[in-house]
């Protein structure tokens, strides 16, 4: 049992290798089938439209790890950009960073809500969520009473923060959202990686009991979770509100699948403890390529395209689950689970025979 | 009796506030107790609690299916097409819909035993993909004109003020009951949702298990799918959109387990009248749409959630054996 | 039921009133319409003879409701000014409830409501426009609770037919507005807002305005691929478009953005993106137009390609003194619901009959006739109209 | 160490759950440096001990002392912190994660960043101190148990744990790795680390412990050094009654052949295994954990079915690919993971017990006969003297000898030709022990073929009529009873000499 083999074959990066692959190979494709698809227009489009789900993806890794699941975030969205629009609309001279802080602040709210019942209520994740992906979405009809709040009424810079740009070469635009969400990626990967309460979210999604015996503090955790959770899908809904510009009540509803659908795809295990932020990236990024492209093949019609995309996250996943149980070659197994026993009281052996 | 109780928390709990909420009813609308607007609220809903009482067997099962609605859908559409091109008869029609929708089970059986992908993300494709196939086969159509029969099937009463749709719900109730309390297979699904590896040991095939029940549930939610089509007197690519969210509900609600193992019919049956009667009831005082499904949301935490807050107030008297000390010891 | 008896009662004493005053005030045809404006007793008269037969047909048999049919077309020949009757219970039922148009349709009814003197309409329907089904628990109900008349606006196709076939064996008329029943099956009648053949011919029209006369290519950005006036819009616009005038004009493509902000984001920027000559995308929804406007003007790529279709002057403002959306039309929803209530109050005190030549008067928006539908096989309608069309001059701000 | 001043000192401890008196009036003191055995039956309370001591339970009165501080923790983090640790017999780490996290994840005030590479480094140095040799990258998950413990003790260490507390550490262990656990002991006491010590297995009671502390239903009953005590004493202080009848085997007539293998083989995992069991034989299979000996057991139960080779059984050659064509064929397996593999824990009695044998209770319609089911059920509870509230009771509320019952029972039901026993007796009390090894005799008497796979030596020698010994996947050899001893079954398990 070499170290460094071993080292090279971690499971989350052949995930994440895996993914990044597919979608390359999309690219590939797409790009021989459609002309002036290669094109920096694209890559500008799906970089702007994937903002959303990025971040809600990070956001429903944030919980997935520890065993748990956020099935309200969409209907977080909704109600964060809905008041924070609302908010602009009252304080048109309002700056963006006291926008964003209110965004995150509501959205962290309702996740407070989420985690305390969760952490502290006993309730299974998915129940406590189902039932708030349907009270938010009141909440937040109820408030608008039906009115939208429409682009006029925002301030001008809500509209071009969508199109600002930093960086561009060639009709490839780094966009200030892109790198945001970006941004977001690369922090919580090293939260999770490197920070010890990250790591300790791992533990308690790896082994419940375990953490209860090794003293960590696992209700606090899930409920910062969950409070971090719900932030990130404040900010996502910000930049929902940045993007669409007019925000109705129903805003954001159905994003809470895409999120658990780029999450899983992306290789953060459903039953927890296993999983990247990268991994949940690249699921969103392959999923949102997948959707965008098969808008520019006219061959696909209106009407297959949801059939297509489906099959195509299908095939994915199965290529995905076959190729990494093919490269890390261990299979959960009575059989596997021995003879990785002998392999290692061998070793136990030798040193002791040493 | 007060055993019953304490063996069966949930139901209990349930069974009060379906009273509760029976009593509200009668108290806010009149109307509320005609024997037309009973058999209506179910009439309403019937195609989802059918299809609830097959996923209350997937769930326990330690499996999801979140593809029913769209597979509801898929067998409509398919027997609309069917329809339409006139090319076999109307009953070979709904024959071959409902195997198409056992078809679809397969597919997705085979992916989860086989492949071993986890039955969430096998399905989530499915519901993304069935959905799809149903638009292919509809695009922006509305196909109706059904044979004479199958729209009385779907619209008028059968047997008294029962239509057909519930008596057949009333019946699969029934019969998931039995299954799943008195027979072999029953005691199967629960072991097996309790934990896989006990049932593989105790020579039950697991996987074989998982797949029929899949199919079963595709199955299922092909018959709803078809009964909605009557119902409605037309199908278009989005029939019973949306529907998978609402039925899972009434199953978490009925105190199924979402890690399988453990739940019961009599639970996910007295979650559904409560989830009916309720929408019924506010209906009635003319509640907007939108309060109602927050309503339901807020009573599917609550019912989860004082339970366990009571539990913490009473912790001086735990149930016996839970607390034995060395119960646990290997 | 008691309230009922009680005005039953009334009505029968005032239909004998009637029949006394309608004896001595004969019929001369050209003075009746004047009469039905100034003289109160004469549409009394009318109104209230109609009222007990139609009532008595509801209360009791299908049999008697076709004689209180054939006496009633002679109230049909003359003009009725809906006027206060008794106070009745409504639904007024919309696709949805969170999206602006239907409040402001309801707001119409509340004022209709208000002036002649009834409760108002109950305002419920389902929580989001994607559950195309889900009107038909509302309507089970309206017809549970008794109610004297339902006016909906059909979010789905014929799957509503039943449950509307049901309330009017019921008694209940039911009247559609925005959005139709296409069988017309339990459909009283319908309260068009615009003839739909015109909707068509005003896209046409706006988009040969915009594109000028050397034409272009434009495409239609829809809502959900089921919606059903969506659907008769563009295939009148096509229509329209087969016509010499339009020769230029090159419809591309027609794409759905199935009434969510996001999604016809996505596809207006597809659609951009997809063909490089295209100069205009035309959405005949609220919801799709503001969202290509607002992706366009993201993209900064107002100059090249335009927007128009049918959108609400608050939401489209900004796009269109930006000049990004220079055109667009609409009716307005407030009259539109105010009308449905005349109507539907009309039918359930039987002041009017749902028969084709019924002319009526209701409130400030004067007087209509109910016709055969000439966009459907089956039903009548009452055509509101006109279009108004918007640009910098008068979308207001 | 009498001059010594006690780690940790426990005054009149007491405990009560509902009606159930847990402890009472316990005293007991810890020493630096000294190896505290901790014996009694289930139920004697020791496992609340442990949990008073750990913070998991906090006692009803009496209070403890610690380097003659108050001692009061809350939950198990305090505990830790004020340097008590414990290990369990199933290890309690994070699969998903290093061998390095796992030491030390649970590590206070170690700052908020994790330098995974120095982290590394540590690990192999605390590893080391224990000279352990692992890959403190690698995922815990892929450890064997013995591996999986050692992360547990290198973490206790990393804690720089005053009192250490071992619950069952050896029962999931070889033969061999219990020796090298032994060792690691060792060097903890070197180290002036207090061990308390729970085995079951009193030999390993005698070969490590300083001292020895009795416990029965919650009293306190004696603690001596444990040169001072004989087993039959310890014994007879732990049941309260003379140990009149342990590892009884008087030898009885064999009958036929019932299963033959020859020649069976699995890639990479076993191969070249040859031998016959005949009705009314105990065939024990010895060798260390991961010899293979489980994966011959699978392949014959048809877990993991054997790819080459061939299965005779009454002379007849037979394919098994499913538990179902093993039980059709007469062969029953009782796993050694009673919680993992063996009992559907929130299921009752009668449930767990007919679960291999349903179709002998259903009609066409697959309707379970529940009188039928009872009745035999209630007959397996008489006949193995399975002590429970009802026959609904779930397993989960049973102690561990009646779990194990239960899932004999569940075997017997079956009614197998022949029964494999996969570590029959691990982790359950002596009394239940003795019950189950006069079962197994009993049953041997009746005819059945019986193979029983155990680590626990002094058991393989005394309840087998032959021992066939297995290494790194092969058969090493097969001993009659009469000419084995432990030294000679260990050489051949251990493959020196």
């Amino acid at each position: 049992m070499s170290t460094s083999s071993r080292r090279r074959l971690r499971p989350d990066r052949i995930k994440e290798l895996s993914l990044f692959g597919l979608i390359a190979l999309s690219v590939v494709v797409f790009g021989s089938v459609v002309e002036g698809y290669l094109s920096g227009r694209f890559f500008n489009r799906v970089t702007t439209s994937v903002v959303v789900v990025v971040i809600l993806a990070v956001a429903q890794s944030l919980v997935i790890v520890s065993r748990n699941i956020d099935l309200s975030v969409g209907s977080i969205v909704g109600v964060s950009a809905y008041l924070t629009a609302d908010f602009l609309q009252s304080n048109a001279g309002a700056n963006p960073v006291l926008a964003v802080v209110i965004a995150m602040a509501v959205g962290a709210a309702l996740g407070a809500f989420n985690g305390a019942i969760v952490a502290y209520g006993g309730v299974p994740a998915i129940i406590v969520t189902l039932g708030t992906l349907a009270l938010f979405r009141t909440l937040v009809s109820l408030y608008s009473g039906g009115a939208n709040v429409t682009a006029d009424v925002l301030p001008d810079w809500v509209i071009e923060l969508n199109a600002s740009t930093l960086v561009s070469a060639g009709g490839f635009d780094l966009r200030t959202t892109f790198l945001v969400a970006i941004g977001v990626v690369v922090v919580f990967q090293w939260v999770l990686a490197r920070m010890r309460w990250g790591r300790r979210l791992y533990a308690i999604g790896s082994n419940p009991d375990a953490a209860a015996q090794a003293g960590i503090p696992a209700r606090r955790l899930i409920l910062l979770s969950y409070i971090g959770t719900g932030s990130l899908a404040g900010l996502a809904g910000f930049m929902f509100m940045v993007r669409v510009g007019t925000i109705s009540a129903t805003a954001g509803s159905g994003l809470e699948l895409e999120s658990v659908a780029a999450a899983v795809v992306g290789g953060v295990s459903i039953l927890g403890g296993a999983g990247t932020i990268l991994g949940a990236f690249l699921g969103a990024l392959l999923i949102d390529t997948l959707r965008l492209s098969l808008v520019r093949v006219p061959q696909v019609s209106e009407f297959w395209r949801d059939a297509v995309l489906g099959i195509l996250v299908l095939l994915a996943v199965i290529a995905d689950s076959l190729l990494s149980r093919r490269l890390s070659g261990r299979v959960v197994d009575v059989s596997a689970v021995e003879s990785a026993t002998s392999s290692t009281a061998t070793a136990v052996k030798g040193a002791a025979d040493a | 009796m007060r055993s019953w109780i304490r063996s069966h928390r949930w139901e209990s709990l349930l069974a009060l506030i379906l009273i509760a909420t029976i009593v509200g009813n009668t108290i806010m609308a009149p109307v509320y107790l005609g024997v037309g607007n009973i058999v209506n609220l179910f009439w309403l809903s019937i195609e989802k609690i059918i299809v609830a009482v097959a996923m209350a067997f997937v769930i326990i099962n330690g499996e999801i299916d979140l593809s029913v609605a769209s597979v509801m859908g898929f067998s409509a559409a398919v027997l609309a097409t069917l329809h339409e091109n006139a090319v076999v008869p109307f009953g070979i029609a709904i024959i071959i819909a409902l195997v198409v929708a056992a078809l679809a089970g397969l597919i997705q059986g085979l992916a989860v035993t086989k492949l071993g992908i986890p039955s969430l993300v096998v399905t989530l494709a499915g519901l993304i993909g069935f959905r799809g196939a149903a638009r292919v086969l509809l695009e922006d159509g509305s196909v109706g004109d059904f044979p004479e029969w199958f729209d009385r099937l779907g619209q008028r009463t059968l047997v008294g003020p029962l239509p057909f749709g519930l008596i057949l719900f009333l019946v699969l109730l029934a019969l998931g009951w039995f299954v799943l309390e008195r027979t072999a297979f029953g005691r199967k699904v629960y072991v097996t949702g309790n934990n896989p590896a006990v049932a593989k040991y105790s020579g039950i095939n697991v996987e074989w298990l998982k797949l029929r029940l899949l199919v079963m549930s595709a199955v299922v939610a092909g018959v709803a799918g078809i009964l909605f089509a009557a119902r409605l007197g037309s199908v278009r690519g989005s029939l019973a959109e949306f529907y998978e969210l609402d039925i899972i509900t009434m199953v978490l609600l009925g105190g199924v387990s979402i890690f399988g193992g453990s739940g019961s019919m009599l639970g996910v049956a007295l979650a559904m009248f409560t989830v009916l009667n309720i929408r019924n009831g506010m209906g009635l005082a003319n509640v907007d749409g939108i309060i109602q499904t927050g309503v339901v949301g807020t009573l599917l935490i609550g019912s989860a959630l004082v339970p366990n807050v009571i539990q913490r107030f009473r912790v001086r008297f735990p149930t016996v054996g839970r607390y034995e000390p060395d119960a646990a010891e290997p | 039921m008691t309230s009922k008896r009680v005005w039953i009662k009334r009505l029968a004493f005032l239909s004998v009133v009637a029949m006394l005053v309608a004896a001595c005030g004969g019929s001369d045809n050209d003075t009746t319409t004047t009469a039905a404006q100034d003289s109160p007793a004469t549409t009394a008269a009318t109104e209230t003879t109609a009222a007990t037969e139609t009532t008595a047909a509801t209360e009791t048999t299908a049999a008697t409701e076709t004689t209180a049919a054939t006496e009633t077309t002679a109230a049909a020949t003359g003009v009725v000014t809906i006027s206060p009757a008794e106070s009745i219970p409504t639904t007024f039922l919309p696709k949805c409830t969170n999206i602006p148009v239907f409040p402001q349709a309801n707001d119409g009814a509340v004022e209709a409501a208000g002036e002649l003197g009834s409760e108002e309409a109950a305002f419920v329907g389902p929580a989001d426009c994607g559950d195309a089904t889900g009107q038909i628990d509302f309507m089970a109900n309206a017809v549970t609770q008794g109610v004297a008349a339902i006016m909906v606006s059909n979010n789905a196709g014929d799957e509503l037919a039943p449950s509307a076939q049901a309330a009017a064996d019921a008694g209940i008329p039911v009247v559609s507005w925005d959005s139709p029943i296409p069988s017309a099956e339990g459909e009283s009648v319908f309260i068009a807002q615009v003839d739909f053949d015109e909707t068509g011919t005003v896209m046409a029209d706006m988009a040969l305005e915009i594109l000028g006369e050397d034409g272009g290519q434009f495409a239609v950005l829809s809502a959900t691929p089921e919606a059903a006036n969506q659907n008769a819009w563009i295939a009148a616009m096509e229509e329209v478009l087969a016509g010499p005038d339009y020769a230029d004009l090159d419809l591309v493509d027609t794409v759905y953005g199935n009434d969510v902000a996001e999604d016809s984001l996505n596809q207006a920027l597809a659609l951009v993106d997809s063909y490089p000559d295209l100069e205009l995308i035309m959405a005949p929804t609220t919801v799709g137009i503001v969202a290509a406007a607002q992706a366009l003007t993201q993209e900064g790529l107002c100059d090249e390609v335009k927007v128009s279709g049918l959108g609400l002057p608050d939401e489209m403002r900004e796009y269109t003194l930006s000049g990004c959306a220079p055109q667009f039309a609409l009716w307005s929803f407030q009259d539109l619901g105010y009308l449905a209530y005349y109507v539907a109050y009309g039918l359930a005190t039987g002041q009017i009959e749902a028969v084709e030549g019924q002319s009526f008067v209701a409130g400030r928006m004067g007087e209509y006739t109910i016709e055969a539908d000439p966009t459907r096989d089956a039903g009548l309608r009452v055509l509101m109209g006109p279009f108004s069309v918007y640009d910098e001059t008068n979308v207001g701000g | 160490m009498g001059e010594l001043v006690p780690v940790l000192e426990m005054e009149d401890i007491s405990k009560r759950f509902g009606a159930t008196r847990a402890l009472q009036d316990v005293a007991l003191q810890l020493y630096p440096g000294e190896v505290h055995a901790l014996v009694g039956e289930n139920g004697a309370g020791k496992s609340t001990l442990i949990k008073i001591v750990t913070g998991i339970h906090s006692p009803d009165t009496g209070k403890m002392l610690m380097a003659g501080g108050e001692y009061s923790p809350r939950d198990p983090a305090e505990a830790q912190r004020q340097g008590v640790a414990a290990i369990y017999q199933e290890p309690s780490i994070f699969p998903d994660l290093s061998v390095a996290e796992n030491i030390f994840i649970g590590h206070q005030g170690r700052g908020v960043l994790v330098d995974h590479r120095q982290m590394e480094r540590e690990a192999v140095e605390v590893l080391a101190r224990l000279d352990i040799e692992l890959d403190p990258a690698l995922p815990a998950g892929l450890l064997s148990v013995a591996g999986q413990q050692a992360v547990e003790i290198a973490k206790a260490m990393s804690l720089d744990a005053k009192v250490l507390i071992m619950d069952e550490p050896t029962a999931a262990l070889s033969a061999h790795e219990v020796s090298r656990l032994f060792r690691q002991v060792e060097r903890l006491k070197e180290l002036g680390v207090a061990l308390l010590f729970i085995s079951h297995r009193l030999g390993e009671v005698f070969e490590i412990s300083d001292r020895v502390s009795v416990f029965r239903d919650g009293h306190h009953i004696s603690t001596r050094p444990t040169a001072e005590v004989t087993e039959e004493s310890l014994i007879r202080e732990m049941v309260g009654r003379d140990p009149a009848d342990f590892f009884v085997r008087n030898p009885h007539p064999q009958g036929e052949v019932v299963l033959a293998v020859s020649d069976l083989g699995r890639r990479g995992v076993f191969d070249g295994i040859s031998f016959e069991v005949r009705s009314g034989e105990v065939l024990g299979m010895a060798g260390l954990v991961g010899a293979g000996r489980t994966d011959v057991a699978l392949a014959l139960f048809g877990i993991a079915p054997a790819e080459s080779g061939s299965i005779v059984i009454d002379g007849a050659e037979v394919v098994i690919s499913s538990p179902r064509d093993a039980l059709r064929n007469g062969i029953a397996y009782l796993s050694e993971d009673r919680r993992r593999l063996g009992l559907s824990l929130p299921q009752s009695i009668t449930t767990n017990v007919t679960l291999a044998t349903l179709p002998r209770y259903t009609s066409g319609l697959g309707v379970v006969d529940r009188a039928a089911e009872r009745r035999d059920t209630a007959a397996i509870r008489e006949r193995l003297g399975i002590l429970a509230a009802s026959l609904d009771t779930p397993v989960e509320l049973l102690s561990g000898g009646n779990q194990q019952k239960t899932m004999l029972g569940r075997w017997l039901n079956a009614e197998p030709r022949v029964l494999i026993l996969d570590e029959p007796t691990r982790g359950i009390d002596v009394g239940a022990k003795a019950e189950v090894h006069r079962f197994i005799d009993e049953l041997a008497r009746a005819g059945m073929a019986i193979i029983m796979i155990s680590s626990d030596l002094p058991e393989v020698l005394a309840m087998s009529d032959r021992i066939a010994v297995m290494r790194e996947g092969s058969l090493r050899g097969i001993r009659d009873r009469v000419d084995a001893d432990q030294e000679s079954v260990m050489a051949l398990a251990v493959g020196v000499g």
